[in-house]
């Protein structure tokens, strides 16, 4: 494994101290990533030296920031295998996912994209709110049927009825990469085969994927991808949304304003080509730069030592948690199709109480129901704890975790 | 440690054997109330006559927080009047305020000043006040 | 005149040179203004001490994050004369206009917020694209129909024929406070009696003027505004929604993912209150910190002094315009009810050919249709030539303009 | 001074005096294009017979270096064989993508080589290009 240890200095918040005068171990990647310094300050340098509205301006900052966007945006597409024209800045995933939904909302009856009463949407029991209630309410809309795969006990997609649920009926199939509770990543290819074989499009939430091991949209075989720059080191308020340029070049924008016309009379407007069809207004420039920045990071370093880095402290975590008593593991405990995050319970004390004590040593963990209240009800869980990685974290991050969980029984008294 | 101001052993022993929790029939009217950021749940059933608190029950889920609030928030305001039920209400939600800065009036909030703790804690005074606003949304619908 | 040449020196890119090694004149603010050092540093100093996701975590960071980003909000609304609850963090005013044109679209048939055919929106013939194709849009999504003020020769609007735009039929007044091409300030009592009268709802695009004089929304008896942070002084991802508590409660969300909800299942969602409902997805946390800085900047200086300043600039630029013969002021000459935006043309001199002559000598202008191309074609031009204010600008800036103006017509060989 | 490499004196003489400019009747095709970044416009008449552009004719507003490339760009491709016209077109964008690289092929260009400088100027290649696409867009529909 490669030893990753020479980067933790880059991020500055590292070297704080957090409550009780303790030294931060981060363990809440999931989610929002750490910056490194050299992504806070391309996004200062953009406004120190070259900030201007792109694409409008005939000066030279007007240039400057341009291609500064531009050369952004290709970096960004470069990273997921994808074309430049395809690769649109939204503000988060939440939007991109929000901008797809109203997308096909926005299509004429007539368009492949139109959804209408008999159709039917695909998500699943493990869904994010991001990628669950756009397609409720475009259903809701629309007069389409929602369906959904289930979650097996061991905390994977349930397949079995595969054939039902995904059907002749079937328009959109919106699915998680990898679930930001459970840690399980989604076998695409059945999915992906039987979506294809009845015409479905596939939109893929790759917020839990992108920002870890590597994606390329080209073997991916899906239609839409979506992730935010703040959980892969880059800014806040920066996403992706990735389409197929013959899908996004058919389908209605989303938000209408500057930029993003090519003709306007009082009464008719016509679009631009893309990627400016699906920005509107003045971009979020210096949050572009910055998430070229953090891509430009993240391979100085390597996806794949990441990857391996952050599968090292999972089973680190995962071997260590299963060694006491009293704790469960709620996800699969193997390794296979998983990623660096690890939700458990432990047994008498809620996770707000766990997160709590974490917390005043020093170790910085989500609790509650992570955005996924539904998984949540259907594993009868009131919530989890959830630990989860980047590539600042250490063993010794992992070690202090585990020791607090048990000192965590001793405190709340728990009887094991 | 600061956090044993947060989890003062009475708050751990209504979380571990709350007072009044379980839903009772005959109620005059029931609320929920949930803290969507974390799932915390409270399910409150009230009655009050001749302005005076005669039956509170609840159930609910949620950490110790919020659990031993609305235990200690029950055994509180029964049998009181409803001015003197909105005066130890306006009470506890002063002391949550507080910021650390406050002891809380004991002879209001008797054994629930132990939460004075909690007001160190911002993201536990939601928890801390669950049950409460339910109780104050129940009372205010029933005497409106 | 209260003297604001101390404050230029805190906006780092005004001290770098241009084209042909000249010193920056930046006289683009219209399009997007530059930043002081404080809120480039604001925005670092987020991600360097407090970074983490609000509203999510039970840890020091969150707790932080989420103490910086809700007074963030308090400071925004203060300055608006709002209460927090109504002040909304969006992307950009293009992202608000758009939420409430999609707000009023998502609504229910029986709700005062359906638009549906027989119903009429009013816009006018000097709004930027972002405040004429949401309704546009909307219009053709309902069966609405779009009506229109027009533009006097002088270029303000008419409002000669107020009581037929503004009728029975009216929903939705969408208008402009101030022009990004003229500069006139709109006369907002007359519309909003008229709108009232009908009860229609009234929404001011405040992208001009916000970040130039004060702006009260308890005096100014609109329903809904929206601005950009980026043009006044603010970062660039990040606007402002407000809305009436009463309307915003009442309303249809826009977005739809984590944090706005008050429960999920599977098949049914419930909102939070105000104002998480309108902010879906974890938010531009730095970028609002960031306009917060802005915002105390701004205080700092005064309103009252950042008015007066570019006012007294304003009428120096018209005066010594008027004076070049073979330049024309597109707007009011007057500087009654106008604001700190200049546009002009040159006989025989395109706007691009003159924007890049002005580019050459350091001076930073915008040229085109400025996202407003109806009014462009009202006006029977091709597009102008901009010169738009802020702090940082001062009479030599004008003097640098007006002398190079007058080079422009030389240089092109223009014959006067 | 820089600004001279742009606007090179064959360019404002076209500007001033454009060529072919005015849309002729008994067309083949028309086609319509414009820059909407900042609201230039051209139209574009061709006919093409036996392989040879017979007749080129547009309007349009914009730009000194918009309307000096159409300009110049109708001199250039009148009478030429569609396939001599396609490497004149290639010829003329590589030249605008050059950034300042290139002097441009004079003997495929003539004049229209002293568009060399607007590739320095990024903002500009769309002006000097919006005639050439427009060509590029109805020749291709004549010829497909
Ligand atoms: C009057 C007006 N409205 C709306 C906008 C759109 O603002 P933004 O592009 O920041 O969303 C602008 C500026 O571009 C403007 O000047
Ligand atoms: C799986 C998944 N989907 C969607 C989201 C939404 O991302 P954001 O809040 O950045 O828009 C998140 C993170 O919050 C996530 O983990």
């Amino acid at each position: 494994m490669v030893d990753l240890s020479q980067y933790k200095k880059d991020f500055p918040i590292l070297s704080r101290t957090v409550r009780g005068g303790n030294p931060l171990v981060y363990l809440d990647s999931g989610a929002t990533s750490q910056k490194p310094e050299q992504v806070i300050s391309a996004e200062g340098d953009f406004y120190r030296k070259h900030n201007a509205a792109v694409h409008r301006g005939a000066h030279l900052l007007a240039e400057e920031a341009s291609a500064a966007y531009e050369s952004a945006r290709e970096n960004v597409a470069t990273f997921i295998g994808a074309k430049a024209a395809e690769t649109i800045f939204t503000k988060s995933a939440t939007e991109s996912i929000n901008a797809i939904a109203y997308s096909f909302g926005n299509s004429d009856s007539s368009s492949k994209f139109s959804i209408k009463a008999g159709d039917e949407i695909v998500v699943s029991e493990m869904e994010h709110h991001a990628n669950l209630i756009p397609w409720q309410q475009l259903a809701k809309r629309t007069g389409a049927k929602l369906r959904w795969f289930e979650v097996t006990p061991e905390g994977r997609l349930d397949l079995s009825k595969l054939s039902d649920v995904i059907n002749a009926k079937t328009k959109i199939v919106a699915i998680t990469h990898q679930s930001n509770v459970l840690g399980s990543i989604t076998p695409l290819k059945p999915i992906t085969a039987a979506a294809r074989a009845v015409g479905a499009l596939i939109v893929l939430d790759a917020c839990q994927s992108v920002p870890h091991f590597k994606v390329d949209v080209k073997e991916l075989d899906v239609d839409f991808i979506m992730f935010s720059g703040h959980k892969m080191l880059g800014p806040t308020g920066v996403g992706i949304l990735w389409g197929r340029e013959t899908l996004l070049n058919e389908m209605s924008p989303f938000l209408f304003g500057g930029s993003m016309i090519d003709s306007v009379t009082m009464t008719e407007a016509t679009w631009a080509q893309l990627p400016q069809k699906f920005e509107a207004g003045v971009p979020n420039m210096a949050q572009a730069v910055g998430l070229s920045a953090a891509v430009d990071y993240l391979n100085k370093v390597g996806m794949k030592n990441l990857h391996e880095h952050e599968i090292a402290l999972t089973k680190q975590m995962l071997d260590g948690l299963s060694q006491i008593q009293g704790v469960n593991i709620i996800g699969p405990v193997e390794i296979k199709d998983r990623g660096g995050v690890v939700s458990f319970t432990i047994d008498g004390v809620h996770p707000h109480d766990v997160g709590q004590y974490l917390d005043q040593h020093g170790i910085a963990v989500r609790t509650g129901h992570h955005c996924a209240w539904p998984l949540m009800r259907k594993l009868n869980l009131v919530g989890t704890t959830r630990a989860s990685f980047h590539l600042y974290n250490n063993a010794d991050d992992v070690i202090k975790l585990l020791d607090s969980v048990s000192e965590v029984q001793a405190y709340f008294k728990v009887k094991i | 440690m600061e956090l044993d101001s947060l989890y003062q052993a009475v708050i751990l022993d209504h979380y571990r054997k709350p007072h009044h929790k379980g839903l009772q029939s005959g109620f005059d009217i029931q609320v929920k109330h949930n803290n969507p950021s974390c799932g915390d749940e409270v399910t409150l059933n009230l009655s009050i006559s001749d302005g005076v608190i005669k039956a509170i029950s609840w159930d609910g889920v949620g950490c110790s927080i919020s659990m031993a609030s609305a235990s200690m928030m029950s055994d509180l305001l029964l049998d009181q009047s409803y001015e003197d039920a909105n005066q130890i209400l306006a009470e506890f939600v002063e002391l949550m305020q507080s910021k650390g800065q406050s002891q809380g009036n004991e002879a209001l909030l008797d054994d629930a000043v132990a939460f004075a703790g909690v007001s160190k804690f911002p993201a536990r005074i939601k928890c801390a006040l669950l049950g409460w606003m339910a109780y104050k949304d129940a009372s205010s619908q029933l005497m409106a």
